[in-house]
């Protein structure tokens, strides 16, 4: 029977791993907050807003890393087959989407004091806003399609496309940014920041993490259920 | 080879003998570059500089309209099911299906785009570079809307879902179209190097997108 | 943090948002794993 | 391409089609489990069941569109090079007609894309050699019928699977369709179809998806 083929030993393991998970990502996040409100000092030149990196930073590599936690899973559901792929894939996909957004929100609460608009065509924006756009459609993939076989395996092929994709809309993306404006004028990346702000953004970036990893496998047990759940209506039809 | 001819011979037969595949692309895309002024408002000098990113956004959408015809028909009335079962693999059947697409709608469009650019003030001399970058961007376009439909063919309305699936793969494609279809002379001359990230996105979607449209067909065959 | 500095609003702003999303999809990620459990357990009952 | 010639250039060595434990299944649910048949040269095989037995879903898996969820399938003899697909027809409910297309254009088509045949000869088997010129769109659902039966003589396959063809048809035509299959069993061909209704010939062997003790 090609239903999930192991999940109750993947059950019994998330189990087993997500209170450990819970409680370091609690204590990663009042460890990273501390760092971020209190001892990292303000910037020279924006004052406080600089401390919005502190949220904006780690949601954006939380959906990049998301959507090629997405696109590994559906590679190894094409090679493997292995049904709980699928599930691991679709069920990353709201949580990658939520960072997505908040990397956006975040970018534009930063971008008014720094720029004097809500939203400016810069390019990690730009190209922040097109990965949005893909995790939306990836999940109105699923949506679409109601019976989950089928589905997923429409699925794998939107994520890979999606995934293929994403360094080639960056490219362009940053060619085009630079066509039209030039560089702008806000650049925090790479080891320029002080140590004093780098701690706080590495924890709080690991602190992401690990809300992602608890999130994740909540999700996937709970897909589990779900899909036995349907199963078991399925056999009662079948049976009357 | 005479395979993919004549499976694009008889898809063009179709689609001309329908009638319905060009115009109504061709319809829609009059009616955007009509709209346009209307929006935007009769200002010559605006209209102009606008002039070949509203062009080729329409092409754009005119292209994913008729996305869904690639594989709907066929995949309805049975005949992807006996396509599957013939000597050539699903993929080229996929690719032959885009190359028809494009010369049915697609092609046409691109052709008729620079010459409808005067409705909107269109710089004389941006006319040449801008049927040239359309003739090869809407190679990419129609493959890439391939994927879009492979992907959708089983859907009752999977219309919507094309575009938000293919629109972010059409961002590159209207990044460098636009700027390869810009004016000689004015600023540093961006219009070759854009052209030629364009025929390579042109030639990469024409080994990927079969790849990636006949996966999505089978699992809609199953 | 100085809470007077210019543009604190925006940070706080942040903030809060940041902190809103993610435990609003805590907490909907939470209930819908313990909501589809109970329901096995319903049908399970059920079944037998 | 696949050099392609007609299959029955290797008439006379050993033939057969073995389906072993197969298991189909669809939507999370299982159509059937453990089927096992066994279709030799010059033999019907016919498939009876319920409707939502699955008799499709075994033609469709012979036929390469959908693979089994277990069990194994294959054709010992034929072509190393092709798939069970590759070497068969599949008529099934859709037609597979281009209505927009006349007659004859959609056997041309389906010629020049399966690998040859002879369009004319196709039409007068089938007694479509009069509306040749019509577009398909103004046939009846029984003459779209044999437009679609009519690609079994227009390009030579070794093996028939066909889904409940007599539907729509009117006597004469289940009489030509019988002749059609005993030839096609004579010349060292293979069937399976799937019918309730009497074929016209005795099958050979019969298969029941319908439910076993």
């Amino acid at each position: 029977m090609q239903t999930l083929a192991n999940p109750a030993r993947f059950v019994g393991l998330a189990n087993a791993v997500l209170p450990f998970v819970w409680v370091a990502t609690i204590i990663l996040f009042a460890i990273g907050l501390y760092g971020a409100i209190v001892t990292s000092p303000p910037d020279y030149q924006q004052g406080e807003t600089v401390r919005i990196m502190f949220v904006h930073v780690p949601a954006a590599w939380l959906a990049l890393m998301v959507y090629t936690v997405m696109a590994l899973a559906s590679a190894v559901a094409i090679v493997f087959r292995h049904p709980l792929a699928d599930v691991a894939a679709k069920t990353a996909a709201p949580i990658g989407a939520t960072f997505t957004f908040l990397a956006l929100a975040t970018g534009s609460l930063w971008g008014k004091p720094m720029w004097g608009a809500w939203w400016v065509w810069d390019a990690r924006l730009t190209s922040m806003f097109v990965l949005f756009l893909l995790y939306i459609g990836y999940m109105a993939v699923w949506q679409a399609i109601d019976e989950p076989h089928r589905a997923a395996l429409v699925a794998r092929i939107v994520a890979l496309v999606g995934f293929v994709n994403i360094p080639i809309v960056k490219f362009s993306v940053t060619w085009w940014n630079s066509l039209h404006q030039p560089a702008s004028v806000f650049r925090i990346d790479g080891p320029t920041i002080a140590p004093s702000m780098l701690w706080p953004l590495l924890v709080m970036g690991l602190a992401y993490t690990l809300l992602f990893l608890a999130l994740h496998l909540v999700s996937i047990r709970a897909e589990v259920t779900a899909r036995k759940i349907r199963q078991m209506r399925l056999a009662e039809i079948g049976e009357r | 080879m005479s395979l993919i001819l004549a499976l694009i011979r008889r898809d063009l037969t179709l689609a001309f003998r329908q009638g319905g595949g060009v115009g109504t692309a061709l319809g829609f895309f009059l009616t955007v570059v009509v709209l346009l002024p209307i929006g935007l408002g009769p200002d010559q000098a605006l209209l102009q500089r606008l002039a070949p990113g509203a062009l080729w956004i329409a092409l754009l959408l005119a292209v994913l309209l008729s996305a869904d015809r690639i594989f709907q028909q066929d995949y309805e009335d049975g005949s992807l099911d006996i396509m599957a079962m013939g000597p050539m693999p699903l993929e080229l059947v996929a690719l032959a299906k885009a190359i028809a697409h494009w010369l049915a709608s697609s092609l046409p469009l691109a052709v008729a785009a620079p010459l409808l650019g005067f409705l909107i003030n269109l710089d004389p001399a941006a006319i040449l570079p801008l049927a040239l970058a359309m003739g090869l961007g809407s190679v990419a376009l129609s493959l890439l809307a391939s994927i879009g439909a492979a992907v959708t063919v089983g859907l009752r309305r999977g219309g919507l879902l094309v575009s938000l699936l293919i629109l972010p793969l059409y961002v590159p494609v209207l990044i460098f179209g636009v700027s390869a279809s810009t004016a000689p002379g004015a600023g540093p001359d961006i219009a070759t190097p854009s052209l030629l990230i364009l025929s390579a996105m042109a030639l990469a979607s024409l080994v990927l997108s079969p790849l990636a449209a006949a996966a999505a067909l089978r699992s809609y065959l199953k | 943090m100085d809470f007077a500095a210019a543009h604190v609003s925006f940070v706080i702003g942040a903030y809060a948002l940041s902190a809103i999303a993610l435990v609003g999809l805590t907490i909907q990620v939470i209930t819908r794993d313990r909501a589809l459990k109970a329901e096995l357990r319903r049908l399970e009952e059920h079944r037998r | 391409m696949v050099a392609f010639y007609s299959p029955f250039a290797i008439r006379y060595s050993p033939m057969q089609i073995i389906g072993q434990d197969l298991v189909c299944e669809r939507g999370g649910r299982t159509v059937f489990h453990d089927v096992s048949f066994m279709v030799n040269r010059h033999e019907l095989l016919q498939l009876t069941g319920p409707n939502g037995s699955g008799k499709s879903s075994l033609l469709r898996m012979i036929a390469g569109l959908n693979d089994p969820a277990a069990g194994t399938l294959n054709l010992d003899g034929g072509h190393a090079d092709l798939t069970i697909g590759q070497q068969a027809h599949l008529i099934a409910h859709q037609e597979a007609v281009k209505l927009a297309l006349t007659v004859a254009e959609n056997l041309a088509f389906w010629a020049g894309f399966l690998g040859g045949g002879d369009v004319g000869n196709a039409l007068a088997a089938l007694d479509l050699t009069r509306l040749a010129h019509y577009p398909a769109g103004l046939l009846s659902a029984g003459q779209k019928r044999r437009l679609s039966l009519a690609r079994l003589v227009l390009v030579p396959r070794l093996l028939w699977l066909l889904d409940e063809p007599t539907v729509g048809l009117d006597t004469a035509s289940q009489q030509r369709l019988a002749g059609m299959m005993t030839e096609h069993l004579a010349k060292g061909g293979m069937i399976i179809a799937a019918t309730h209704v009497a074929l016209g010939l005795e099958p050979a062997r019969r298969l029941d998806l319908g439910p076993r003790a």
